[in-house]
């Protein structure tokens, strides 16, 4: 019984290694396997990319149960070496990474295994499983990495792995231009991440988050080192006006593909987070919650910073819910028209985490303390439940435009009707994520929706107003394309039309259950996954403090 | 007795609200929902059950009528997806302009529009 | 691309070993000196690329296959890959450097302060590499150079 | 002054580099372009690590000079690889597009509509 305990610690002790190890190991070796056997190849893709989740929901369990923090140094030793510089790679998983694991996991292995039957008539399938193993271990590093540095070549590996992907159906020429295009604008906003990394490298001597997050001042390149930062994730999370590369290569991808390319913006998406809030978060959102008066001294907190943080963010996710909502309208390719409905999701959490921003900087300090108000909390936490339920929406969403290509060979929502007779399955997955897109009670895009439209009401009403309104837009835009794929009289060119395999059935059936789960005990998500994850990001001493054990600030307040 | 009778109707009347700060006061619970959409599905199902009942597949009567108008084959039939909304897109025409030039395709000028949030970024966020 | 005239080709017979041995070297110097897996490995395929171009795309083509290259590549990704699980076993962590101060694998060659045992698993690594960007280099270089013949003709 | 031209370098590197990518119809010279402002950045980590006077950070076994820090090297040196990869793989797209549509015009491809 002792062995068994001791088994499982030891596990979860190297899980953080594991979990992008794993992947990668099975990425070079699916090559060698796949010479014996195309099915056992998809089978081997599947276990390893099941046994990376299962060290994802260990580690995540684990952390999101106890709050604790977990640093995995890579070569072993402490985190900091003698001297104390911070050369070392290492993991470091909080509430926050385990949050996005948890995400990243279900929309990979959800993807390889909708890819068993979805990629069947395509050649080449050794190279698909490789790179798209090769994304998985890209994605998981971004998400679980503690350095910057390293967050940049998992980066870079993710959207190497994806352009790759994108393009891979060679012999259309759209799709080789969207993977053109996005490598060109991935290989550039990733240039000025590192621009920016270096700059902080140079002022500090550090690539530890934990270490660069406890010494920064805010100077005049720390100012520049920021914007670049947040400018070149957002081009990766796919912000308006910055969002053009995204329908393109949603697109135009294979449907597991975009699955992934969903979950690798989320994880810019959180790179964003996690510099604005960690990385500054003596000067951003983290000093909120630890209003410890020592701290204080040390900290440059500049309020009109987060002022004019959540201006420009909020300004974005305006733009970006407006754009994306009325393109989706107009749009009359699915997975275009899908794509523009994630750039307005992405919108939404952005609002969320700009309300955040803002209810900071106009929460006046009588104490000297600035305390994240309860709307910016909970903005927050709307946010970041919104990340989750935006991937399984969309992610369902693109793959159940999947199954209507591999069945149909169309994309073209005009020349689309009557397929509700022949896929029964596929159109009630079709409307379970339409509604959980569109924010219909009991479905889980509208608990997370009405965390953002309750907190940003109080942050300021008429950013709740748009973003109902909008959010009435995405479920006309959505009915849509219910109406003309689905509905109307059975077209006779769709007569041999049948449901869509097995393996994608159950693809979707996965993300389609946690949908419903969600969306029954939203309550239990939220104190369980989220709650954590939003604590994480705002008790940003804790993050610096498990890399840097001298470093103690005691906690007052809480919510 | 009666108290906790009375005072059973309440919990059972509060757990229809969250209860939870998080997501305030209100008939947000998805048991609620769930139910209501039930207790609709049964509606629909009554009033579908009062309907009458001598329809007869494949006869006379399930023949499409377009006031006397033949009927154009299935394909013209439904309404596409581009004619959805035609309204909206044609009152938004001018905005629409605006946006599908954005959207032209052509990456250098998704790279100049990263510049230019680059720049005012850097304006904002540096300056102050 | 078809190959090119006959001084080209004999100077490339009589470089390439060279080419080849100074690559090798910047990848077994690695941990000593600037250079490692990727710098000698690069130097290695810039010899195979010259062969390339002195022979033309369609006789390399006959010689190697790029399949072989592609599998040659993640046979170099494993070795990396194995190498630090290898740490996870030995050792106590991933990545860990379980051989340093070890004597058995370069035995009396690498002793001193500035010799190829001083790094334990850091050459290993290091040939790892070198292999895999040999191979991919090489697979990249091939690849393109066969996909563009088709227009010498026109 | 002498050590400021290396941080000019860079930023006229990394302008030039977006020059070509915005406003230039080829593709090939935005690959050229990319690969200009990755040189402009790794030009700068090499900077960083430079010191006034100092030497390359090998072990001589004697002496203790002033060395330049070897971290930003090691970050250089990974952030070739990357670039060596982006740019085979944009070039490999490169072909594949001239091969579909005869031309390296990028106002003349990526017209996203309903082309079918």
């Amino acid at each position: 019984m002792t062995g068994e305990l001791d088994l499982l610690a030891e596990l979860l002790k190297h899980s953080p290694a594991l979990i992008v190890a794993i992947p990668l190991l099975g990425a070079f070796l699916t090559p060698l396997i796949g010479k014996i056997n195309d099915k056992i190849r998809n089978g081997f893709a599947v276990f390893i990319v099941a046994l990376t989740s299962f060290f994802a929901f260990l580690l995540a369990n684990d952390i999101l149960s106890n709050g604790s923090i977990r640093t995995y140094v890579f070569g072993g030793g402490s985190a900091l070496t003698d001297g104390g510089f911070a050369v070392r790679i290492l993991f470091e998983i909080d509430g926050m990474n385990a949050f996005m694991a948890i995400i990243a996991s279900i929309l990979a292995l959800a993807g390889v295994i909708y890819s068993w039957s979805f990629m069947k008539e395509n050649t080449g399938l050794d190279k698909y499983y490789t790179l798209i193993l090769l994304m998985i271990a890209g994605m998981f590093g971004m998400i679980l990495t503690g350095d910057m540095f390293n967050f940049f070549v998992f980066l870079e590996i993710t959207s190497i792995a994806a352009c790759a992907l994108i393009a891979f159906r060679t012999n259309q020429g759209k799709a080789v231009d969207a993977g053109f295009k996005y490598i060109v604008i991935s290989a550039i906003g990733a240039l000025f991440i590192l621009f920016a990394i270096a700059i902080l490298y140079s002022q500090y001597n550090a690539l530890n988050m934990a270490v660069l997050a406890r010494e920064i001042q805010l100077t005049f390149l720390d100012k520049i080192a920021l914007a670049l930062l947040i400018t070149g994730l957002a081009m990766k999370a796919g912000i308006v006006p910055m969002h053009m590369w995204l329908p393109d290569a949603y697109g135009r991808a294979p449907a597991s593909v975009t699955l992934l390319l969903v979950g690798a913006t989320q994880a810019s998406l959180y790179g964003a987070l996690r510099m604005t809030s960690t990385l500054y978060g003596k000067n951003i959102v983290g000093v909120i919650k630890h209003a410890d008066f020592n701290l204080f001294s040390q900290v440059v907190f500049d309020i009109t910073l987060n002022g004019v943080l959540g201006f420009i963010v909020i300004l974005l996710a305006i733009l970006t819910i407006f754009i994306g909502v009325l393109m989706a309208l107009k749009e009359t390719n699915f997975k275009r028209m899908i794509a523009f409905a994630a750039v307005a999701e992405i919108g939404y959490i952005i609002l969320a985490i700009g309300s955040a921003f803002l209810a900071v900087s106009s929460i006046d300090s009588v104490t000297s303390s600035a305390v994240l108000s309860q709307p910016g909390y909970m903005a927050l936490k709307g946010g970041i439940f919104h990340i989750l339920n935006d991937a399984l929406d969309i992610g369902l969403l693109f793959l159940v435009a999947g199954a209507i290509y591999y069945t149909t060979k169309e994309t073209s929502l005009n020349k689309l009707g009557g397929l509700a007779r022949n896929m029964k399955y596929t159109t009630i997955f079709f409307l379970i994520g339409l509604l959980a897109v569109a924010g219909m009670p009991p479905l889980n895009g509208f608990a997370s929706k009405i965390l953002i439209y309750e907190s940003t009401y109080q942050v300021n009403p008429i950013l709740s107003i748009i973003a109902i309104l909008c959010s009435i837009l995405l479920l006309a835009a959505f009915v849509k394309v219910f109406h003309s794929a689905f509905l109307g009289p059975k077209q006779e060119k769709f007569d041999n039309v049948k449901e869509a395999p097995k393996s994608m059935l159950v693809a979707m059936g996965i993300l389609a259950c946690i949908i419903i789960f969600i969306g029954l005990f939203p309550e239990y998500v939220l104190n369980n996954i989220v709650t954590p994850a939003a604590d994480a990001l705002v008790n940003f001493g804790n993050y610096i403090h498990a890399v840097d054990s001298n470093y103690v600030i005691s906690l007052i307040g809480g919510f | 007795m009666l108290y906790q009778i009375s005072r059973f109707i309440e919990q059972w009347l509060d757990s229809f609200k969250t209860g939870s700060e998080a997501f305030g006061v209100g008939f947000w619970n998805p048991l609620a929902w769930i139910i209501s959409i039930i207790i609709a599905f049964l509606i629909v199902y009554i009033i579908r059950g009062m309907g009458k009942n001598e329809y007869k597949e494949k006869t006379e009567q399930t023949k499409v009528f377009l006031s006397g108008n033949p009927e154009a084959e299935k394909e013209k039939m439904h309404v596409k997806a581009s004619n959805v909304y035609w309204g909206f897109l044609e009152t938004l025409k001018w905005l629409y302009k605006g946006l599908d030039k954005m959207h032209n395709g052509n990456v250098s000028d998704y790279v100049l529009w990263f510049v230019i949030i680059l720049g005012v970024t850097l304006l904002l966020i540096g300056g102050i | 691309m078809s190959g090119m005239s006959r001084i080209v080709k004999t100077v490339t017979n009589i470089t390439f070993p060279l080419v080849l041995i100074y690559g090798l070297y910047v990848i077994a110097h690695g941990h000593l000196t600037p250079g490692g897996g990727f710098q000698g490995g690069a130097v290695v395929a810039s010899g195979l690329a010259m062969i390339l171009v002195a022979y033309g795309s369609v006789w390399t083509m006959g010689k190697i296959n790029e399949k072989h290259l592609s599998a040659l590549e993640s046979v170099g990704a494993l070795g990396f890959i194995g190498l630090a699980f290898l740490g996870l076993i030995f050792g106590t962590w991933f990545f860990n450097n379980y051989l340093v101060g070890d004597e058995f694998l370069f035995g009396e060659i690498g002793k001193g302060l500035a010799n190829i045992n001083t790094a334990g698993v850091i050459p290993l690594m290091n040939f790892a590499v070198g292999l895999k960007v040999i191979a991919g280099l090489f697979a990249i270089v091939l690849v393109m150079a066969y996909a563009t013949r088709l227009k010498e003709g026109k | 002054m002498i050590y400021q031209i290396p941080y000019i370098a860079v930023v006229a590197l990394i302008l030039i580099g977006l020059y070509a990518i915005i406003f230039r119809r080829n593709l090939i010279k935005m690959v050229i372009g990319i690969t200009l402002i990755e040189s402009g950045v790794n030009l700068f980590l090499i900077t960083l690590a430079f010191r006034k006077e100092s030497t390359a950070p090998i072990y001589h076994g004697t002496g203790s000079r002033l060395m330049s820090l070897p971290v930003p090297h090691a970050l250089t040196l990974t952030s070739i690889v990357i670039g060596v990869a982006v740019t085979a793989l944009m070039l490999t797209l490169v072909i594949h597009i001239y091969k579909h549509y005869k031309t390296l015009d990028a106002r003349k491809i990526g017209m996203e509509g309903d082309e079918e």
